[in-house]
């Protein structure tokens, strides 16, 4: 099993005729995904290596049964795609884009959430189910099948740990990236519930940073649902000096909240074992997992 | 982008928002005219950053000489490193009581949140924490805004403890004006648009006497009239700025650098990846000089930029390039790191940590023009460390 | 039994310290209506005749548990008003305001519609089950209780049809006047609805008028709904020009639509009795309720 | 309102929607000098109604001495009984297509709705019937706002029946445009905001080249700048209007007032029974003159007043007067009704029908005056008409 994504996903990709989108695509369709159509205004009838563009994703969605889109639009016009995605009922959006204005975003959450959709992102990495679906640009060859379920802030970062993971023998259900902005779509919470009720997933790594409180409500979350599967938690930006914004627009310490020592004393407090680099992740799910299967 | 307090009050005034009346004045002789028409002023330094008045950024002045001459020594100060480009000569209010009304992101309710207290003229997280009570919120949906009826919410909600303050005229005015400022915060993009004290006078008129305005940086495309008058205060024609200089280049060179204390360069891809980075430099007992993120698919020509910069700062001692191959290739960052040492002739050292897409090729290529290679970010972090210290 | 209100709704009056909102909560509670508070910001702790008066809708339900209300405040602030009950959960708003500018009227019935509550008017002369409960200006002495159902979009006309029934010796369950605004709340098919499950409602009477296609919309819903009791309608505006507007804001012919014809012809093909005046309505409904006795 | 096509055009610059070039000329002497700056222009009359091409009262000209002459020409024509107080001389245009952008409220809806049409140029309604499939329409949620992912969708179902149309620029330029417009329309009011043609230009600019704009007449009051603007088009110092004059005097005296072509004043209280009455008065073989709504509560001076004014059409051979007493109460009337008679010396028939309300007094003063009331509407209008037909 796995989360958000399968083999049976039907994925369409808006912004597939751009440089970006184009070149994802090819490397989704690599590892596997079903994509099913591409959506370019104006372009409509023309195709992609094969996949089928449409002009509006009203009309990929009824040729198609798209029911998972991923974004690869610029800035100024994601907040626009997304809304098309939750407006035409695709179950999952996956936002890409970075550098997505703070009003469009509260505005394209808001109408999301309005649609009773999902979002994950924007400015993230997307998500994959090794060897059955990658919606996003979480590199190929890193992604093994196993246990473990991975949700990460930051793209990089999550790599590292899927990479390390994989190395070690230990493959994923899915690895999800939920971004690194102020407003996003699915929190840490979110995703940990999903993590939760999946079988298949018998250990969960989640890998946060300094800014916000989604790593403390992600905390609280394992706290009071009686989550039961071992959690090992990675913050990043320990010693970042506050107030500065460290790449990501939500990486920022604001005064006495957003600090990596909070999150880290959240997750402690939670149950969830405190890795200090990401070798230590590796040897740390390792061990859970092997106490588990005693 | 921090709006100046001039600029903030000219947006408040296009918005309908009542302001002192004021003028912008570069020059003392600019600051004297301004004097002549509005009378007796406060001349006030504009720059990004609060405390102008302890600094003596302020001066009332009651003719027009004196407004020339307060102009010129202000205009002559830098105030915590910003250097004053213009004064705001602003008539005074008569004050009948000082409230707040500000709207910032709320990042947990992924929404702008409004809030009012009936203690105005200082922090909000200063009422927040001596007198709560006086603090009422309201998070409209951003579809809809925010309606009178909430407003009014709101203001009976903060003004319960402040009963000195007439309820009813001000329930009404800070509806209308709270759904203006709201119009300009979307307007602008503004993360943050504060009026702070918004002074009720004694005829019952409410005025903002001064005001916050914080751009989302991600949106600056869209307000680049303001940026360009905000870049006239910042720089000027002698070269003197308020902003960290290497920042200010590296906005320049288009890469997302931040300047800091110690000696280790930092070069990363992936915010999270640096940041972490950054805690492996510290751990290990190193410095680090900077952050910076090269992004993803950075190409050989970005690795060079990014190193060329972070070595302008004189204090780095080495840089230690930590990156991630997915779809930045190991290859081109190792053909970037080579080309920068050798047209740079950079002799401080160097550590490449490496790891996914044609990290074998990338090592190899370093290898050949004698630069090691780290396998684990670990190791890389204490040979970085170790180098600098060797050369301190 | 009776619809919307009875003996048992607490009821709110908004803009109770105004001219208007004064002399009709007398009036209200002359006729046996129990008006629980009344809303006027900046006078919240005073009184009127002793209903108590709160600053805001939210205070107002909380301390009195009020679930109609009845707006009289100007129209600047009307659709404001009408949002604020929608926002405190008041199950029947009842806007009496005329006047109200389209576009906020827009905006308040899309609101209304979201919070899941109901909006009767604007611009209409509101509703009463006769001795139990009065919202609006309907004048207290023509009702009686009975077993007639009465919707009209027409305030005086409606008072004519009342009070020709009265006269006649037939009471109603409620009558309800929708108002004649082109952007409102209830309409007839919703009143309808509200009679036809309404076991005490024997006989429906419909005051229609030129404009805008309610009436027919009226007539589909007795049509489709397998409506099973006896309607009469009446529709007045017949001899009225095209393009001109009959004092009410909705009252107007555009082009060929909202003609009295092509309601007529609507609700006579849906078996609706058609009457040409008040004495042939009240002739209509007692030959019904008669024909139903036997 | 119905605002004036210059009025209009000005509103849509305003909103940042392209329009051609144009000044308006209240004398020839403006229109010459208009034609000096711009070069050929189109001379048109700013009139409230449509047919003005046909009647004469556009000119293209060439030369300022033309623009001077067609303009005095213009200025001095009625227009289907409107006087031209106006012209608006604007540069032409080169035309690649003609389309159609509209957005009026949709009663059934409850919400605005915005048509696109790929055949522009002729009415809207004309189109629907002639070429259904060139138009699409859009409602969008009135918090929301269109949103261009929506509007797209509209442009690619219109244009998917005119292929020679650039789909994918119309496509991104309409959604722009779209968003433009509903802004405007919502902060105006609008009932109606239509730019019809939306002309698309050989090298892919959309310009408005003409556009209609009406304004709620409940939201006057937030737009009070406009319609006095208007007023000075609408009547000027010479006292030609075109709007019907009774109406006009009606709107002066703060009277609900519609004038219509026959003989029988009609006054009566709320919209729904005083079109009733107007119904019962043709049903008998009458001709209503008016509709005359004296609302709820009337007094006795709003009756008398309201009297005045149905009797100021010299046409009128009596009035019928129908009130259901519930506010209204009956002696008022009657007060008012004698009132009036006596006053104004009024020897035409009155037929008063009043029920309700102190009926039974209302009826006594009007008897004790020798005005006979009626107890039945249908038997009052069976006497007016009679009374009317006899006094012909």
């Amino acid at each position: 099993m796995s989360v958000l994504v399968d083999s049976k996903s039907r994925v369409l990709v808006q912004g597939i005729t751009g440089r970006e989108g184009a070149f994802h695509t090819e490397q989704m369709r690599a590892h596997g995904t079903n994509v099913v159509a591409g959506v370019s205004p104006g372009k409509g009838g023309q195709d992609a290596n094969g996949v089928p563009i449409f002009d509006t994703v009203a009309e990929a969605v009824t040729a198609t049964g798209a029911d998972v889109s991923g974004i690869f639009v610029p800035p100024p016009f994601a907040a626009d795609a997304i809304m098309e995605s939750a407006a035409c009922g695709i179950a999952l959006t996956v936002c890409i884009t970075e550098g997505i204005p703070v009003h469009d975003m509260i505005r394209a959450r808001a109408f999301v959430e309005r649609a009773r959709t999902l979002l994950l992102g924007p400015n993230c990495p997307g998500l994959v189910t090794p060897g059955q679906c990658k919606v996003g640009i979480i590199p190929n060859h890193i992604n093994i099948p196993g246990p473990v379920g991975i949700v990460g802030r930051s793209g990089t970062l999550t790599y590292e740990v899927i990479q390390g993971l994989g190395q070690a023998g230990m493959g994923q259900t899915t690895s999800v990236g939920i971004g690194g902005d102020p407003v996003l779509g699915l929190t840490f919470s979110d995703v940990l519930a999903l993590f939760a009720a999946d079988s298949q997933t018998r250990a969960v790594v989640m890998i946060g940073e300094i800014g916000g409180a989604d790593e403390e409500t992600g905390a609280e979350f394992i706290r009071s649902s009686g989550f039961d599967k071992p959690v090992v938690a990675f913050i990043s930006g320990r010693t970042a000096p506050p107030g500065k914004r460290m790449g990501h627009a939500g990486a920022i310490i604001s005064g006495n909240s957003g600090t990596a020592q909070s999150k880290i004393d959240a997750l402690t407090a939670a149950g969830a074992d405190i890795a200090d680099t990401i070798e230590e992740v590796v040897r740390l799910v390792g061990e859970r997992l092997g106490a588990r299967a005693l | 982008m921090k709006l100046l307090e001039y600029q903030a009050k000219q947006q408040f005034a296009a918005a309908g928002i009542p302001v002192p009346a004021g003028r912008l004045a570069r020059t003392p002789a600019e600051a004297a005219a301004a004097a002549r028409v509005l009378g007796r002023v406060a001349v006030k330094a504009q720059v990004p950053i609060g405390g102008r008045g302890k600094a003596g950024g302020i001066a009332v002045v009651e003719t027009p000489d004196d407004a020339e001459r307060e102009a010129a020594r202000i205009l002559a100060m830098d105030i915590r490193g910003y250097p004053v480009r213009s004064v705001w000569c602003e008539t005074g209010l008569e004050i009948d009581s000082e409230l707040y009304l500000g709207i910032t992101l709320d990042r947990d309710r992924r929404r702008m949140a409004i809030i009012f207290s009936a203690a105005g003229g200082m922090e909000i997280e200063q009422v927040a924490e001596e007198a709560p009570e006086k603090i009422a919120k309201l998070w409209p949906d951003p579809f809809v805004g925010p309606q009178a009826f909430e407003v009014r919410e709101m203001v009976f909600a903060a003004l319960r403890h402040a009963p000195q303050l007439r309820a009813q005229v001000l329930a009404v005015q800070v509806a209308s004006l709270t759904q203006k400022l709201y119009s300009l915060a979307v307007s602008l993009d503004a993360m943050t648009c504060e009026i702070n004290p918004l002074v009720l006078t004694p005829d019952g008129q409410l005025i903002a006497a001064d005001g916050k305005l914080e751009v989302d940086e991600n949106a600056h495309y869209r307000h680049r009239a303001l940026a360009l008058e905000l870049a006239q205060d910042a720089t000027g024609d002698d070269g003197r700025t308020g902003d960290d200089p290497f920042e200010v280049e590296a906005e320049r060179r288009g890469l997302t650098y931040v300047h800091l204390d110690g000696d280790v360069g930092v070069i990363g891809n992936g915010a999270g990846l640096v940041m972490n980075t950054l805690d492996l430099v510290k751990q290990h007992g190193g410095d680090p000089a900077d952050f910076l993120d090269v992004g993803g698919g950075a190409s050989a020509e970005k690795v060079r930029n990014s190193l060329e910069m972070v070595l302008l700062d004189p204090r780095v001692r080495g840089v230690f390039i930590n990156i991630f191959g997915g779809i930045t290739r190991g290859d081109e960052v190792a053909t970037g790191v080579i080309a920068a040492r050798d047209q740079l002739r950079i002799t401080k050292p160097l550590v490449v940590r490496m790891t996914g897409t044609r990290e074998e090729e990338g090592r190899a290529l370093l290898e050949e023009a004698g630069i090691t290679p780290a396998i684990s970010a670990t190791e890389a972090a204490q040979k970085i460390v170790a180098l600098t210290r060797d050369s301190a």
